[in-house]
This record gives C-alpha cells, sequence and structure tokens, in this order.
C-alpha cells in the first residue's frame, strides 16, 4: 500500500505547511493584539470610534453617500477643532439597503473594540434589523434617515434615537397643505411594497380620513425597480382624480411623472414627500417635473443659522456628490453623539443617557428626543419644483399666481 | 373603451420591449441548442453604451453639430448595437466555446455567471453606475396630433421591432447565410456535411443577434426613459420566459410570447383590483404552466426536448 | 508496526492541517486568507497530478476517528481561539448553516444533476415559516423549526414536481420563476411582514436557559453565538454523515444514474418520480432546517436574504467546493462564506467575485476543488479489494 | 483521386479505424463492406474532416487534406449522401437541395444541374415546396442524392444508401445509383453493409472489420470470397 517514500514526502509537505500556517495564525493574531493602541503617554489621544452605516451601494446609494460625506465632515471638524481630549476615528460601513446585509455589518461594528455610538440607515427595513443587535450591545445608534414610525420605541430608549421625522410627521403639513389649502379632495394614491412604501400609505390614509370630503379612489402598490406604470396610470386617468400621492422613492416618482405626462395626465396634481427630493427627480422627469409638489422636513440648510458654513465646508472638504435631502441630518446625528461624547466621555451608558437627554440645536433646528427617541423637531417646508427645481413654496411663482398648479381651476 | 384601447396599446408596448431579446434567445438557441442566460445584461450594456456616447463621450452632441438630429440619432444606435454585436460575440468566445459538448449545466451557469460580471462591470465603472440614469431622448417625443394615446416615440418603437423583425425574417429565409444558419440548427452533423463553416455560421449568428439585442435594449431604455445596471437581470429573465412561451426556437414564436406575457401582466394591473404587485407573478406562473403543459410553446414544434 | 503509527499521526497531521489553514482564513485579513485559498490550491492540483491527494484521501479515510475528533475538537476550541470575538464566531455559524443548505442543494446538483435555481426559496421557507410561528404564534421555537422544516418539504415537492417534466434548461427556468415567485410573494404579504421582515424573533431555549444569553466557559465570558457555533455544527456533523451515508447507498447510486440518462434508468428499474422527489425533499429539509435556525440566531429574516442572488450564491458554493462530494460542498460553503465576509469592505465588488470565480472554477476546474470521488462499497472484510470492487460514476458528460 | 494511407482514428481512448489504407482512383466505384460498428461512418467523416485521424494522411487530387476544416475539403469537389436524417427538416425540398450546390458561385450552373436532378427523379419539381421532414424515407434518401449530385463533385461518398429502407425502396436507390454512375463520370465511394448489391454496382471493395481492412479486391473476386460469402452475404441479407 504505503512505500516509504511518497509517505516520507507527505509528511515532508505536511510539515512544511503546518509550520507555514502556524507562523500565518501568529501573524493573524498578532496583527488584533497589536490593532488598538491603548491611551499612553499623553502624545497619543485616545481613539474611539463612531461608526456610520447607510446604502452606499445598491439602488439608492444616492440617498445614503451624501450622508455619509457630511458625517465625516462632522467628524473631522470635531478633531480639527482641537477641543476633544480624544481622537474619534470615522467608519461607514455599507447596507446596501439590504436588512440582512445591514444585520451582517451591525454584528461587525459590534464586534469592533472602542466603537462608542453609531448612526444608522436610511431604509426602515435596515434600521429594523440592527436595532435590536445595538441595543443588545449597548450601543447608542441616532437613525439619520430612516422614517418608518414603528421604529423609535419607548423601551429602546435611550439607546435608539431618531433626528429625522416618521412619514406619518412628514405626511402631516403635506396633506393640510394640498388639502387644506388648495382643495384637492379626490386622491389616487401609488406606493411601493417597501415598508417606506407602506408607512406612507397608512399615513396618507389616516390623513385623508381625517378630513370630510377627501377620499382615495384608487390604491396601487408597486414593488421598488418597476419600470412601467403606464397600466395603472391608463386606469387612474379614467378616475378623473384631483391629485395623485406617490409614496416612495425617486426614481419610480420621476417615472410616475413622466408617464403621466406621456399619457396625457400631465393636469394631474402629483405630490410626494422627502424621499423623492432629489436633482434625480427632475433630471429623470425632465419637462414633466414642473409642477409637482413635495414635503421636505426642516428648512433648507441655506437658511437655517450656520447653514452657509456647512454649506461652504462641503465645498471645500472636495466632495463631489452633493450631500442630499438627508445630508443635513447625518450631519446633526454626528455632531449630537460628538457633543454628548464631548459631556459624557466614552462610556457607552453614560453616552445613551446623554443623547437621549441632549437639546442640539444645529442645521436642524433644535433637537431633542421625546420618550421614544423621537425628535421633536417639527419643522418642514414644502417645495414646488419649478424651472428644473425645487422652490420653496412661499417663494415661487406658483405662489404669487404667475404659475398654476396642474388641475387649478 | 378608450381604457381597454390604452392598455392595449400599453401591451403591445410592452410587447416590444420582450420581443427582441426574445428573439436573441430563440435565435441562438436554434443555432448552438444553447441557452445564452445573459442576454438580458448584453442588451442592457449596449443601451448604456448608447447613453455613453449620446451624453459622457458626447459622440451624439458633436455629431448632431454636423448632421441633422435624427441621423446622428441613428448613427449613435447604429455604433451602440454593433458594440453589443461585439460584446455577444465576446461572450460567445469567453462563455460558451469552453463548454461546448459539455453538460448544459455547465454553460447554464457560465452564462448567468457573465451575466452578473457584465451587470457588476456596468455598476463599477459606469460614471455613477450604480444610480439609476434618465435616459436621453434619442426618439422624439411629442403626440401626434391631439390624440393622446399615441406619442410619436410609441410609433418609432412599434415600426424599428417591425422592420427588425421583417429584416431578420428575410435574412433567415431568403439568403444563404440565413438559410445556412437554419440548417445547422436543424441538423447540424448535415450542415457541416454539406461543407456549412458552421464556426463562422455561429458568429454571425452571434453578430446578428447582439445587433438586435443592442437596438431592442435601446428601445426598452428609451421606453421605460430611465436605465440601471441591475435591469438586465429581469429583463432578460422575461426574454426568456417569452422565447418559452412562444416556442424555444421560433422566431415569430418570441413574437407571439411576447404579446402573451405583456397582456398578462399589463391587465392583471389594470383589471385586477389589487393585481399591481402580482402581475409578475402572474407571468410567471404561465410561464411554469407552459413549461409542464406545452414545452413546446405556442409555435413551437413537438420535439424530443434537448437536453 | 510503526508504520502504522507513523500513518496515525500522520493523517492526524493532515487534518490539522486542514484545521489550521481553515482557522487562518477566517480569522487574518482578505490578503492572507486569499494567498492560503491560493496555496491550498495549488498544493492540491500538484497533489493531484502526483496522485498525493489519493493517499491524503485514503489515509484520512482508514483513521475516520481520529480526524472527526480533531475537527470536532477544532471546532469546540474555536471560541477560546478566537478569543470570543463574536464578529469572527457570526462567520463561523453563517458558514455552518450556509454548509447545510449547501449539502442539500448537492443533493440536486451532484445527485440528479439539476440544477436547482430556488435553494435560497427551500432556505427562507424554513426561515419563515418558523420566525412565522414563533413570533405570531407564540410556538417554541424548537416546534417551529419542525414546522419550518415541514414546510419547506412541502416547497420542495412544489419545486421538484416540475422537475419529473422538464429537464435542463426548462428546469432551470422553472426553478428561477418559482424563487422569484416565492419572494415576490413575500414581499406582497403584510402578514409575514412583507418588505419589512420579521424582527424579534426568539431565541431557541432549554429549559429556561436562553441562546441568545452569554456563556463562561472556563472561567472565559463568551458572547452568546457559542451556542449557535456548537448548535449548528453538531446539526451540521449529523447532516454531513447522513449525507456521506446516502451517497454512498443504493439511492445515490440511483440519483446519479437519474443524472447520467432518465430513461435508462427507470430501465434499470429506478421509480424516477420517488427518487427524484427525493432529492428535491431531501434537500428541501436541509434548508428548511438551517433558514430556521439563522432566523432564531439573526433574530431578524428579511426577503433580502431569501432572493435570486442568494440562490446563486448557494450554487457556486456547490460547484466550487465540489458537486457529490460531501467534503468538497462543506469546504466550497466554509471558503465563500468566510470570503464573502472578508469582501464585506469591498462590497460593491461582492457579486462581481462571485461571477469571475465561478466562470474561473468552471472553465479550470469544472469539478471543484474536491472533485467527486470514486463510489467504494464499504465492506469491512474486503478492503483489499476495496479499489477493485469501486462503481465508476464519472461526472458529467 | 483519394487516398488513405494508414489512418488511424479514435474517440478519446477507444480506437475506432487502425491503420486503414484505401486507395479511390477516378472514376473509378469503390465499396466499402463492414458489419455494424465497424467503422464504416467514422471513416467517411474521417475524410470529411469531420473527424481529425490520429495518425496517417489522406490526399484528395494529390493534395494532402487530413488537417483541412470540413468545410475546406468538401469545396474542393466531395459530396456526401448521408446516412438516415441527413436533411433539414424543416426547410423546403427546394431549399435543401440549393444547400448542396454550397459552393457554386454561378446561378447558371446550379439551374443546369437542378434541371438534370429534376430529370433523374421527376417527383421532385411537384414537392419542391414541401418541407423535408414530411417526405417518405425513400424519397428523404433519393433528396439526399439529389441534394449531393447538385455539388457536381468529383468525389461522391455514399453512407449506407440501403439503411431502413424496404426492399423495393433499395433497389430502386441502386438503380439510381447505377445510373448516375453510367451517365455522370463521377466516382463513387460507398459505404454499404449490403454486400450483395453494393458488389454489384462497385468495381472494388474493401472489407473494413472492427476498424482494420481485413480485405481488398476487385467486385468479382470478392464475391467469390469464402469470408465475405459467410458473414455479408448470408441468407437473409438482400
Amino acid at each position: 500500500m504505503f512505500k516509504g517514500k511518497p509517505i516520507g514526502k507527505i509528511a515532508a509537505g505536511l510539515g512544511a505547511l503546518i509550520f507555514l500556517l502556524g507562523i500565518l495564525a501568529g501573524c493573524g493574531g498578532g496583527t488584533k493584539s497589536q490593532e488598538a493602541p491603548k491611551q499612553e503617554g499623553g502624545s497619543q489621544k485616545k481613539v474611539v470610534k463612531i461608526a456610520f452605516i447607510g446604502p452606499l451601494t445598491g439602488p439608492n446609494a444616492t440617498e445614503g453617500v451624501g450622508p455619509r460625506n457630511t458625517f465625516e465632515l462632522a467628524v473631522n471638524q470635531a478633531n480639527k477643532s482641537g477641543k476633544l481630549p480624544f481622537e474619534i476615528k470615522f467608519l461607514a460601513y455599507d447596507d446596501a439597503s439590504n436588512p440582512g446585509t445591514a444585520a451582517s455589518v451591525a454584528q461587525k461594528i459590534v464586534a469592533e473594540p472602542d466603537v462608542v455610538a453609531a448612526s444608522g440607515h436610511w431604509n426602515t427595513a435596515c434600521a429594523e434589523a440592527t436595532i435590536p443587535i445595538f441595543k443588545a450591545a449597548g450601543i447608542p445608534m441616532v437613525i439619520w434617515g430612516a422614517i418608518g414610525p414603528s421604529l423609535t420605541k419607548e423601551e429602546n430608549f435611550p439607546y435608539i434615537t431618531r433626528v429625522c421625522p416618521t412619514s406619518v410627521q412628514e405626511n402631516i403639513p403635506l396633506a393640510a397643505f394640498v388639502m387644506d389649502q388648495l382643495g384637492r379632495k379626490k386622491w389616487a394614491l401609488i406606493s411601493s411594497t417597501s415598508v417606506y412604501g407602506k408607512a406612507n400609505t397608512e399615513a396618507w390614509q389616516a390623513e385623508v380620513k381625517k378630513r370630510s370630503g377627501a377620499e382615495i379612489v384608487s390604491l396601487d402598490e408597486i414593488t421598488d425597480g418597476s419600470t412601467d406604470f403606464r397600466p395603472i396610470l391608463s386606469k387612474i386617468k379614467k378616475l378623473n382624480v384631483d391629485g395623485l400621492y406617490y409614496g416612495g422613492n425617486i426614481m419610480e416618482a420621476a417615472l410616475i411623472r413622466s408617464q403621466m405626462n406621456e399619457l396625457g395626465m400631465k393636469d394631474i396634481l402629483m405630490a410626494g414627500i422627502s424621499g423623492i427630493v432629489s436633482p434625480k427627480f427632475i433630471e429623470v422627469a425632465g419637462q414633466a417635473a414642473e409642477g409637482v409638489v413635495v414635503t421636505q422636513p426642516g428648512k433648507e440648510p441655506k437658511k437655517m443659522p450656520g447653514g452657509k458654513e456647512f454649506i461652504e465646508e462641503y465645498q471645500k472638504a472636495g466632495y463631489k456628490e452633493p450631500y442630499g435631502a438627508y445630508g443635513a441630518y447625518a450631519y446633526d446625528a454626528a455632531n449630537i453623539i460628538i457633543t454628548a461624547l464631548k459631556e459624557a466621555g466614552t462610556d457607552r451608558k453614560a453616552l445613551a443617557d446623554k443623547i437621549g437627554k441632549i437639546a442640539y440645536t444645529g442645521l436642524l433646528g433644535t433637537t431633542s428626543f421625546d420618550k421614544t427617541g423621537q425628535t421633536t423637531n417639527s419643522l418642514s417646508t414644502i417645495y414646488v419644483i419649478q424651472d428644473g427645481k425645487f422652490v420653496d413654496w412661499d417663494e415661487s411663482k406658483y405662489k404669487t399666481g404667475e404659475r398654476k398648479l396642474p388641475g387649478a381651476k | 373603451m378608450e381604457l381597454i384601447i390604452s392598455q392595449i396599446l400599453n401591451a403591445v408596448m410592452l410587447a416590444c420591449t420582450y420581443t427582441l431579446v426574445g428573439i436573441g434567445f430563440s435565435l441562438f438557441f436554434g443555432a448552438m441548442d444553447i441557452v445564452v442566460f445573459c442576454l438580458g445584461d448584453v442588451a442592457i450594456a449596449g443601451a448604456f453604451a448608447i447613453m455613453a456616447l449620446s451624453t459622457v463621450m458626447g459622440v451624439y452632441a458633436s455629431l448632431s453639430g454636423i448632421l441633422p438630429a435624427p441621423i446622428s440619432g441613428i448613427i449613435v444606435v447604429f455604433i451602440g448595437a454593433c458594440f453589443t454585436a461585439g460584446l455577444v460575440t465576446l461572450m460567445y468566445r469567453a462563455v460558451i466555446v469552453p463548454f461546448e459538448g459539455k453538460n448544459i449545466n455547465a454553460s447554464l451557469l457560465s452564462t448567468i455567471a457573465a451575466g452578473i460580471v457584465i451587470r457588476e462591470l456596468i455598476g463599477l465603472f459606469y460614471p455613477e453606475g450604480r444610480n439609476p440614469h434618465a435616459f436621453p431622448q434619442l426618439l422624439p417625443a411629442g403626440l401626434i396630433g391631439d390624440n393622446v394615446l399615441l406619442s410619436w416615440r410609441n410609433i418609432i418603437i412599434i415600426a424599428i421591432t417591425f422592420i427588425m423583425v421583417m429584416l431578420l425574417y428575410w435574412f433567415v429565409n431568403r439568403t444563404k447565410t440565413g438559410l445556412s444558419i437554419q440548417a445547422i440548427s436543424q441538423n447540424k452533423e448535415a450542415a457541416i456535411m454539406v461543407g456549412i463553416n458552421w464556426h463562422r455560421i455561429i458568429v454571425i449568428t452571434f453578430l446578428i443577434g447582439g445587433f438586435l439585442l443592442g437596438i431592442g435594449g435601446f428601445l426598452t431604455a428609451s421606453y421605460f426613459n430611465s436605465l440601471r445596471f441591475d435591469m438586465g437581470a429581469m429583463y432578460g429573465l422575461k426574454g426568456f420566459c417569452v422565447a418559452v412561451v412562444g416556442g424555444l426556437g421560433s422566431i415569430y414564436g418570441a413574437i407571439v410570447g411576447g404579446l402573451l406575457i405583456a397582456f398578462v401582466e399589463v391587465f392583471v394591473t389594470a383589471f385586477i383590483p389589487g393585481g399591481t404587485a402580482y402581475s409578475s407573478v402572474a407571468a410567471f406562473l404561465i410561464v411554469v404552466l407552459f413549461i409542464l403543459f406545452k414545452p413546446e410553446g405556442i409555435l413551437g414544434e413537438k420535439t424530443v426536448e434537448k437536453v | 508496526m510503526g508504520n502504522k503509527i507513523y500513518r496515525y499521526s500522520l493523517a492526524g497531521l493532515s487534518t490539522l492541517g486542514i484545521c489550521m489553514a481553515l482557522y487562518v482564513c477566517l480569522s487574518s485579513a482578505l490578503l492572507v486568507a486569499l494567498i492560503v485559498i491560493a496555496l491550498a490550491i495549488v498544493i492540491l492540483s500538484v497533489g493531484e497530478r502526483k496522485n498525493v491527494i489519493d493517499k491524503v484521501y485514503r489515509l484520512i479515510g482508514d483513521n475516520k476517528a481520529l480526524n472527526l475528533g480533531i475537527i470536532a475538537l477544532f471546532i469546540l476550541l474555536l471560541p477560546f481561539l478566537v478569543q470570543g470575538n463574536n464578529y469572527l464566531l457570526h462567520i463561523a455559524i453563517m458558514a455552518g448553516i450556509f454548509s447545510i443548505v449547501a449539502l442539500g442543494l448537492n443533493f440536486q446538483i451532484g445527485g440528479i444533476g439539476q440544477i436547482n435555481f430556488a435553494p435560497a426559496a427551500f432556505y427562507g421557507m424554513g426561515a419563515y415559516t418558523s420566525a412565522f410561528l414563533s413570533v405570531k404564534m407564540g410556538l417554541s421555537p424548537w416546534l417551529g423549526t419542525l414546522c419550518g422544516l415541514l414546510m419547506a418539504i412541502v416547497l420542495g415537492v412544489v419545486v421538484g414536481f416540475p422537475a419529473l417534466k422538464a429537464r435542463g434548461y426548462y428546469l432551470s427556468l422553472v426553478t428561477i420563476a418559482l424563487q422569484i415567485i416565492f419572494t415576490l410573494m413575500i414581499v406582497n404579504s403584510p402578514w409575514i411582514g412583507g418588505p419589512n421582515g420579521i424582527p424579534g424573533i426568539p431565541s431557541y431555549q432549554i429549559g429556561g436557559f436562553s441562546f441568545r444569553t452569554p456563556v463562561a466557559l472556563g472561567g472565559i465570558q463568551l458572547p452568546y453565538q457559542v451556542n449557535f457555533l456548537y448548535l449548528v455544527y453538531i446539526l451540521l456533523a449529523l447532516f454531513a454523515l447522513a449525507a456521506n451515508r446516502l451517497y454512498n447507498s443504493r439511492v445515490g447510486l440511483a440519483w446519479n444514474a437519474i443524472e447520467q440518462d432518465p430513461i435508462v434508468a427507470a430501465c434499470q428499474g429506478i421509480n424516477l418520480t420517488n427518487t427524484q422527489l427525493l432529492a428535491f425533499c431531501l434537500g428541501a429539509a436541509y434548508a428548511g432546517i438551517a433558514g430556521a435556525i439563522y432566523g432564531h440566531y439573526t433574530s431578524f429574516i428579511g426577503v433580502e436574504n431569501f432572493d435570486f442572488s442568494q440562490s446563486l450564491i448557494f450554487i457556486c458554493m456547490v460547484i466550487l467546493g465540489g458537486t457529490d462530494n460531501v467534503p468538497g460542498v462543506v469546504l466550497g460553503a466554509v471558503l465563500l462564506t468566510m470570503i464573502d465576509e472578508k469582501l464585506r469592505d469591498f462590497s460593491g465588488y461582492r457579486l462581481l467575485m462571485y461571477g469571475i470565480v465561478l466562470i474561473i472554477i468552471l472553465i479550470i476546474r469544472p469539478k471543484g476543488l474536491l472533485p467527486k470521488r470514486i463510489r467504494v462499497y464499504q465492506q469491512k472484510d474486503r478492503s483489499e479489494y476495496s479499489s477493485h470492487s469501486a462503481v465508476v460514476t464519472g461526472g458529467s458528460r | 483521386m483519394l487516398e488513405l494511407k494508414n489512418v488511424s482514428t479514435r474517440y478519446g481512448q477507444i480506437p475506432i479505424l487502425m491503420q486503414v489504407n484505401i486507395q479511390v482512383a477516378r472514376g473509378e466505384t469503390v465499396c466499402i463492406l463492414g458489419a455494424n460498428g465497424a467503422g464504416k461512418t467514422t471513416l467517411l467523416k474521417t475524410i470529411l474532416g469531420m473527424v481529425k485521424p490520429t495518425a496517417g494522411e489522406i490526399y484528395f487530387n494529390k493534395q494532402r487534406i487530413d488537417s483541412l476544416p470540413p468545410h475546406n475539403i468538401i469545396a474542393q469537389g466531395i459530396a456526401i449522401v448521408p446516412e438516415r436524417e441527413g436533411l433539414f427538416p424543416k426547410l423546403t425540398v427546394e431549399n435543401n437541395l440549393l444547400m448542396g450546390g454550397y459552393y457554386e458561385q454561378d446561378p447558371g450552373n446550379i439551374l443546369a444541374r437542378l434541371a438534370e436532378v429534376y430529370q433523374a427523379f421527376p417527383w421532385l419539381p411537384q414537392r419542391l415546396k414541401q418541407k423535408a421532414g414530411t417526405l417518405s424515407g425513400g424519397e428523404r434518401k433519393m433528396l439526399g442524392i439529389a441534394r449531393a449530385l447538385l455539388a457536381n463533385p468529383q468525389l461522391l461518398l455514399m453512407d449506407e444508401p440501403s439503411l431502413g429502407l424496404a426492399p423495393a425502396t433499395i433497389n430502386e436507390v441502386f438503380n439510381v445509383i447505377t445510373r448516375i454512375k453510367r451517365d455522370k463520370e463521377i466516382t463513387i465511394l460507398l459505404v454499404e453493409q449490403n454486400a450483395r448489391k453494393a458488389l454489384l454496382v462497385a468495381e472494388r471493395g474493401y472489407v473494413l472489420q472492427k476498424g482494420a481492412v481485413i480485405l481488398e479486391g476487385p467486385a468479382a473476386a470478392l464475391q467469390e470470397n469464402e469470408i465475405v460469402k459467410k458473414s455479408y452475404l448470408a441468407a437473409g441479407s438482400f
């Protein structure tokens, strides 16, 4: 069976291999022990890490990259200011809008030593997936962009807080504007089947129910990534609605608007919430975008105290991408964490408590959290698209009557 | 009534977008007994090429400086379609030739993998490739008269699809090369025995099919007005479904199958309350039923299944 | 005899080497992991050319108890080796879970030679059933897992049924279609969370001890992942043994016969319906259990974890590791899971990597890292003749 | 005209032809006899370049052809009447015929040859638009012959023209072969199991057994040979 010679070779080979692997294993272990420089000596500040999670790739990457930049900007500014007793290291992670990925990433963040806080997610589903993980690890997470109402709960406070309004909060001013101010009563509703879309659908239905005379005559749910809405729109066209509400994301919204135009439905008002506020919407919808009404929580950064500086700094930092609809939220989320860090130190528990009690004034106005961790800040702006730009309603030609919204009598 | 007519029009338009890629599947299956799973991605890559020519690379802009807009549009689309033809031929060399005559599972997987590679490369290397893009409007968008149903673009899409199918029909049935393609698909050995250089014919088939796919990708992107790097996956899958329902290997089958699938999708959306979310489910169910009970498709001939 | 001890220790050494290599892959950076894998591939192909690999196989095969013991010890010690790093343990658990799914999928790909593009649907069926029952109905997770298994088998019949009528491209289209229908149905069903997924799935409990509580072993505080690690690997061991027995049994032979030619197989008296359905149902059962465990482990499941691209990843695992070879399939699953997690920082390149790996493997090593072995009928008293009584069932056509 | 020198081929590890030597002179009709699995079809495929010989040389008109691809070999003037299903079943009869003239550039020549073929097979002109798959077995065989003739070959290979046909049809087929031989000065290499018929039309013959030529000689001599008598002319074969 076995002659001496080959078996000797195998043995020699195996021996060499195991030796090599042993060295490699040693290296593997070695790098880990070298990784965290502890606070020895005054010259080296203690390093604390803050993690950012968002969709950096995948279908919603546009929504995640800007906030990543603003978040990084805030951290860099804080480090440069020299007022911190420690150095903050910024970690960016990609959830790719995928809850499974998000959960895995969260595991990774939790396992990383010296992570004291995280800020995460534009997608509600991703946040749903990671909240239990962060909570279990005792790491405070400030949500910068996910707007599903169910994310902030009393039992998760103060570990989970949120600086942006929920979809319910967002829909209130929009409904008041289009239904009460403009008097549009008969609505067609299209929403995406995503968590975000569902939450919007429910919020809008609730708003309609509150008002007598208002009604929803059609409801269609589409999957994200669909491209052909003509069958739905043809159906809606027959119903003579006053307005069409879309609760979902940019691309589908833009295609719906341009296909409405194509099917001769230009005279139907389209309304949507912050999920579709992006230059991409106008780029894709083109001419058809004119007259679409949207709402965006908060005021434009440039109108807020400190907003001009923020925009300047952002441009100076050389980011290619625009900071986007949620840039200001991520910026404030970062600053809330940093402020709390400054005051409470690096203990996770103390930090979480501090975040829960904070009253921070920044780009969004003054942010503080209620007992579920939800921001109490409810500033919002109605925009209308005019000549290829999102224009504040109060400054638009539509308000002055110079132009008329679609379907206006 | 108007509703039904407009929905029929929607379905016909949707069928147009499915037909060319379905024909691609049938053509390659006929010629090689092979299902090239990455065709959807190839077609979308062609659309990306056309978009790159007209936006990023500015070819369209510089052309329309010298030539009238429609002609420069045609040139750009033609270049894009040629690119697609080259790409699909490259696919043939890279992921089909190595598996010729082996287990079909290998070529099946390799073409699926090739589709992923194409998709991801676009996502990585096209500027902002992972974001959705607005497809440049190379086709006129105006309405015809006051009729809100018909726009120039829709007419042109239908016309181009029709012309492409006619050209293919003429080519396959009236030219020597076309007859050779048919000969190879029916009896490869006999085709070799009458002296057909089958390698050359296969490459020609791939070039022609690739050209059609490029046009198909262009029409689809124009119709939907948008382009995404991962659109190709679903597009290709629908194309395969269309080809199977119509009869894999039959060119006319792809048209019939395209119409059937498109009608099912549109009508489920339009006339079943709450059906919007289930339109794709319905389309795929139809396909499953066809495979189970009429695997030869609507127009395909009943033959012993090629495994 | 000295020679015997020599061979005994040699067998142990080679198993130890494999474990060490896997550990290095797990714990070090991407580059090191890739180097180790490249090294392993070089050793494999050189060894194959010189017929050393065959001898190593036999060496390991002759000292089964020792080698299984070493592997068991390795897994037992893993939490200590990684010093309780819960992320590394998480990777190890996922590797185990995916290995179970891949083993199940292998019954179809390796066994009857039909590519099933819906393993993620089986996996998801198990996960969703169990999660739904335990979250919404308050059923015990253990019972939920059992129900998940049963529901996955039902789905296995649904997917397996077309396999009786269609083969090749047609079957692949059917399974792709069913996979997509599965994901669409989940997204469109609000009562199972729709696109939200199901959060807050309870964990397993034994007599009041929740699997999600950290444990102190030998004076060291270890994260809760340890519980799941042991659970998953005990199951994996059982399933791998079962798969191995099956492979060497008449059923495995019948599957391979169907792979070669169903009509001839039927002429040999093989019941095509039962045998093929068995391949799908067993595969579904494996995937169903794995899915259920996954749900109870991560506490959250969403439809994104069970879609078509996940199916492709499972297929990649089987093809990479080696179809119809139990250690191969497990190796493929473990390696791909680890590389996948290491690539987390380059997540934009993940799918691209899968595509390229698949093409390269198909071209260079179409039979995978550890190709299918010659079937050996184990009859202890005739071990001398084992090489003669081997039945060659070559790979695919 | 055609010469095979020590040609050997194999499929994978299995040798099919072993050191085969065959010569065919211009204008000659040569038959190759052999049982099932003797390697007859492989021999023809080797000549056509569809199977590459592992050893040996093949010359056609003094030119070496064994490394050329099939279409180049066929273009030099070799045509084959294939065994059984050598047609394109979904093409019309007419298109099937035209595929035979694949290498003819001049439409005038094709028309002339079509006329010739129509004369030889008077039933053809009425069936031109019919799909080839709908023809009967005998008709298909005839169409195969007609197609090969359309190439106007110097060398005509025939692969078991009698296979699977009824006795009456076999007679018809061999009548056609005789007529072709008489009318057109064509060289024919005929591969057959039906030795009785084949030896009637052929001038010379080879006997192929398990891939090797075991006998060769004039047709008349072979007819008298004991081995041939025993193996190929036994009662029962026509």
